[in-house]
């Protein structure tokens, strides 16, 4: 194990939020960060963040964010030390961690066979299997041809879910319900599989139903010492991707959170874990835990981990990578308060989440106690449409789950976003919602919340006014009828004093 | 100025007057005074009787989005004298699906000429690296084809003419 | 004792960062709030922010937010149960609280009497003597005629404060060097202490030199628990008026904490104080402390006491304020990690922080982990020449000092205001700078600062090439000579696909 | 194009040059390639050999003020060519006493007529509750007094002349 070594220069391989949030943790550490971007990135914040920026192809991510040899020849020629690979693209992709070591530069995340051997949910499972964590039935590899799954597929029996190998973030993810739907379930997860990670092989297994969704954080530094922070509940998800988390879970006793920590520090020292990682597990109506996969890598929703333990995640990687022990044991770890994470994405919630790019026309984020802001746009950003609809993370941090609740409701309604359609909306009307404030839900909880009728009280009649007076002073403005070709980017019913506080 | 005005399942008869530096906005039966301020481009602050509403607008093809507090209002606004949408008005004539977002066309799951039921998914696009299904709304034949596997389209652009 | 009865609608007698703050506490607790404006406030965010508003009167504060008969008429009509008077304006007036009694309102902070008590600076002196608690040698009464202040003086000796007595927020401060300068300081200090609280009394006392300002929070309930939250540096002033604050302070040992907190709760006590209130002490460089006078309100600088407590100190106004008992004791507050405070103020640093107010062109607030702002401004505000320059308080925290130094750097980095000066620049250079980051500092600090050079690696370079190009593209729009006299507010020399993301 | 450009106590020529949509930029002996990105009204982001600056820009009246990092630059720019001040030019002739900002007039300590030396305070000026004395930089005499105690003015209003 070589002595502790200082990175100055890191190479963040990753854009949006997590290339930011990276970015500040390495400038608090006085270490400098090199950006990489793709065409439709040259205005990305996390460009305008960075100490150096550096272009590295077309604006698919195939052609840029994913293409090892170019990063790599960044990383050399910016003289940098390290890579952090923020989540999704590159972060779970052993050739690369391989590579980065090849070329003496250091990984930012697990060794490369902890990646090998957990981050492929299969073997994953199969090593679980082996340590005698519990885990939900199903394939225990990755299923090529078409034929193979149909027959396993009449051996588990059905409901079932179809999951993309190589995959994470719900993507290649689908839920089959009964046999004549497989077929085309298989071919649209491999294609989405295919095109999200290069490899369209499958797995399937077993379909729990009125699951939870629980992971546990663990920390592993080079010198053997692991510790978990506790679990996250992120049950709340939309098409299979979470949207909104907490912790601590509503749902987990002490006995389970000593028990599921206990597990993950277990299986994180089987395969000789290093860094960051994340345990998901399922947990059924009867607190059972089953392992689902492990996430080598920082999460989305580290936050409302690190707001809990007071412990800032994306630092401790790089301290860990530095060769550092932790500064801590797990008895000096303890959960203040409450946290709950909100992603505000641009998508439609009127619309089943449909992804909504385009240009940000004002952006007014919120503000005051317990609030926290992880964004990765400004106000004037295009969203490009080829990435990942997230634009921020709003996370909230107070004395008790129910005040964290009334916080997040405070903060969302002051966060405001024009020009495009957001999550927003959806969050003030979910956390409203009586099941979600008894803590009593699951991961179908948004497709009932969807079903049911909205029965907040509205400010409609005041929305309905105010639309009036604006489509009134437009016609005063421009007789004859609006036209709906304006650019909304000039919004000419208001024009006159542009920019100013102006009494009407 | 009279409009007729739709949002949230509700529908109302607008009656909007000006006077002395205030609103009079009359919906139904009610009527609210508007003390209205504008800030910057997007945000108007209303006061109706002492009561304070902070509300963000953003313009759409049917009339208005508005903001307020946690919640968003797609307000769709008709002329209720000329009867004319203010947004665009529903095309007449063969159905013109087009894209709801930009994306690239992941493939084309009809060939033109062919009748589809109503609901029958016809495209696969993707935006954001997720796979959408795009449906008919209307049974029909397939009369046009406007793009190809691969391609990268607007948002509005014209992908299928069904008739 | 009456048994806890809830708020439903509570008025706010205040304006600017801390109406919204307090806002915002009640908006999260569920009760409806009320906001009184003056003339230049119609479009004032705590109006914006407010569940209900009502016009008070003309800009000047005597006009509107000092009118307490104007403002207890509106808590009347508006139905308003209780009364935040926030800091400033009517927060430390014995009559006003009295007469919200008188009117059935509860005032939302300590009883008339306790203000009256410990509100006078001379009469809190003369109860901190009898409760054994150590003061700055000084005249123990407001002088009101001139010869009785010139005896004073000559009996105590220079160099000596004149301070208003009604006063705070070091209005009607001056510190007197020798008897020459003494007229004319004394003639400014009653002047300023005449406008600001109506009354011109002053009073005297032995300056000390090279003092740290540290202040105790405390928390009073009605049924006579009282704690105290630790203490707040607040030593780094200019014009003696806090800029930045911390907690804990740098310079207090376990020994002094304890001491200094035992004393606060003893004459808390003593008093018969309720709510929340802070005790402001000079520590001299033995460690000596010196009770200097009690504010009997909410503080500017509350936040790092809550971020590094935990405990959210608005809420726990409002909670005693109801009736109820505070739900901890002295042994279950702890100081987790360490708060920042910096004031953006609309002030030019370069030219001894005289006030700037003027229209906020544009605003980008900083984000990310352990970053909160306190803000009463948004982007187009006209900030008014009327009232206090404080438009934001940036707030950080973290695991260590160390690191909330380099956090507060970072966020400071990230806070974009153009259109007026503000104090930001000045804490780039007071954070780097090494008597800071030592501790090793005085109420002198910011004065020692100014007249050394700068010696900051600082981007002259590129701020120059951008200038000039900025310069290059206003020459080539319009031929001629720039002109000054364009409005700001059209940024003209960037004209051209406005609003949106450009190559040039 | 050429310009003279102070800030931050130093000074220098400074020339500016357009080229396939970068601007080259040079200062004293040193030349700098900027990749520059408009975004907004008052951002820019520009890479320079890949090193990445993040700028906010304000108009002044004697340039430009530019923020960097926690930084803030008054860069004042003078045409190296016709040596014209970009900005307001120094007032020539008796000093002219304008406010430093809107505020109000508490006080005048002088008379017409009366005779000052430099560093005399003049004028005392209320602004955001704080008094602040206004001294004049130049010995003299006051010849006009064109405020009255109690007034209200605004930024850079003329309150003494001292010739």
């Amino acid at each position: 194990m070589s002595s502790p070594r200082k990175f100055s220069k890191v190479l963040i391989a990753n854009r949006g939020e997590i290339a930011v949030r990276v970015m500040r943790a390495c400038r608090e550490l006085g270490i400098r960060t090199v950006a990489v971007y793709s065409e439709a990135d040259r205005a990305a914040l996390h460009v305008r963040y960075a100490d150096e920026a550096y272009f590295i192809g077309p604006s698919p991510s195939r052609e840029s964010y994913l293409k090892m040899d170019t990063i790599l020849d960044v990383a050399r020629r910016s003289g940098s030390e390290a890579i952090h690979p923020g989540y999704g693209f590159l972060s779970e992709n052993a050739a690369f961690a391989k590579a980065c070591g090849d070329e003496g530069l250091v990984f930012i995340g697990p060794p490369a066979e902890a990646i090998a051997a957990m981050g492929e949910k299969t073997s994953a499972r199969r090593v679980a299997v082996e340590a005698g964590v519990p885990v939900v039935p199903g394939t225990l590899h990755p299923l090529v041809d078409n034929q193979a799954i149909l027959a396993e597929a009449k051996r588990i029996g059905y409901p079932l879910m179809l999951k993309a190998a190589a995959g994470g973030g719900g993507k290649g993810l689908r839920l089959v319900q009964k046999a004549d739907e497989l077929e085309m379930s298989v071919d649209r997860a491999r294609s989405e599989a295919k095109s999200a990670f290069g490899d369209d092989s499958l797995y399937i297994e077993k379909a729990i139903l009125k699951p939870r969704h629980i992971e546990i954080q663990v920390l592993a530094d080079k010198h053997g010492n692991v510790v978990h922070l506790f679990e996250r509940e992120c049950s709340i998800q939309r098409r299979h991707q979470k949207i909104i988390e907490e912790s601590p879970s509503p749902f987990v006793t002490a006995e389970l959170r000593q028990r599921m920590g206990s597990l993950a520090v277990a299986l994180t020292k089987k395969v000789g874990y290093v860094n960051a990682g994340t345990l998901e597990f399922l947990v059924d109506e009867n607190r059972e835990p089953y392992f689902l996969e492990m996430n080598t890598r920082i999460q989305v929703e580290h936050p409302v981990t690190e707001m809990v333990t007071g412990i800032d995640l994306v630092k401790m990687q790089i301290r860990i990578a530095e060769g550092e022990a932790l500064p801590f044991t797990q008895n000096d770890l303890t959960q203040r308060g409450h946290a709950i994470e909100c992603r505000v994405c641009a998508e439609d919630p009127e619309a089943n989440f449909i992804p909504n790019p385009g240009r940000i026309e004002s952006l007014r984020v919120p503000g005051g106690p317990g609030v926290r802001d992880d964004s990765g746009v400004y106000e004037g950003l295009e969203v490009p449409m080829f990435y990942d609809p997230l634009i921020s993370k709003l996370v909230v941090h107070a004395e008790t789950r129910e005040a964290a609740i009334a916080r997040m409701l405070r903060a969302v309604s002051e966060y405001k976003i024009t020009g495009i359609k957001t999550t927003l909306p959806f969050f003030d009307r979910a956390l409203r919602h009586p099941k979600f404030i008894e803590g009593d839900f699951d991961t179908g909880f948004v497709a009932r919340l969807q079903a049911e009728k909205d029965d907040r009280v509205r400010a409609t009649e005041i929305a309905m006014a105010v639309a009036a007076v604006a489509a009134y002073r437009a016609r005063r403005q421009f007789r004859g009828p609006m036209n709906s070709s304006t650019s909304p980017s000039s919004p000419w019913w208001l024009l006159g004093n542009r920019d100013s506080v102006t009494r009407l | 100025m009279l409009f007729d005005a739709a949002t949230a399942g509700q529908t109302a008869r607008v009656e909007v007057r000006e006077s002395r530096g205030l609103y009079r906005v009359t919906i139904g039966e009610k009527m609210l005074e508007l003390d209205l301020v504008k800030i910057g481009e997007h945000d108007v602050s209303v006061l109706v009787d002492g009561v304070s509403h902070d509300l963000t607008l953003e313009k759409t093809p049917e009339g208005f989005a508005v903001l307020v507090g946690g919640d968003r209002f797609d307000v769709g606004l008709k002329d209720a004298v000329k009867g004319a949408a203010l947004g665009r008005a529903a095309p007449p004539g063969p159905l013109k699906l087009t894209a709801p977002m930009p994306g690239k066309i992941v493939k084309v799951l009809v060939s033109a000429g062919e009748g589809v039921e109503a609901g029958r998914g016809v495209l696969v696009m993707e935006a954001m690296k997720m796979e959408n299904e795009l449906k008919t709304t209307r049974a029909g034949t397939v009369q046009q084809i406007r793009v190809m596997e691969g391609q990268v389209v607007d948002m509005g652009a014209l992908l299928l003419v069904i008739g």
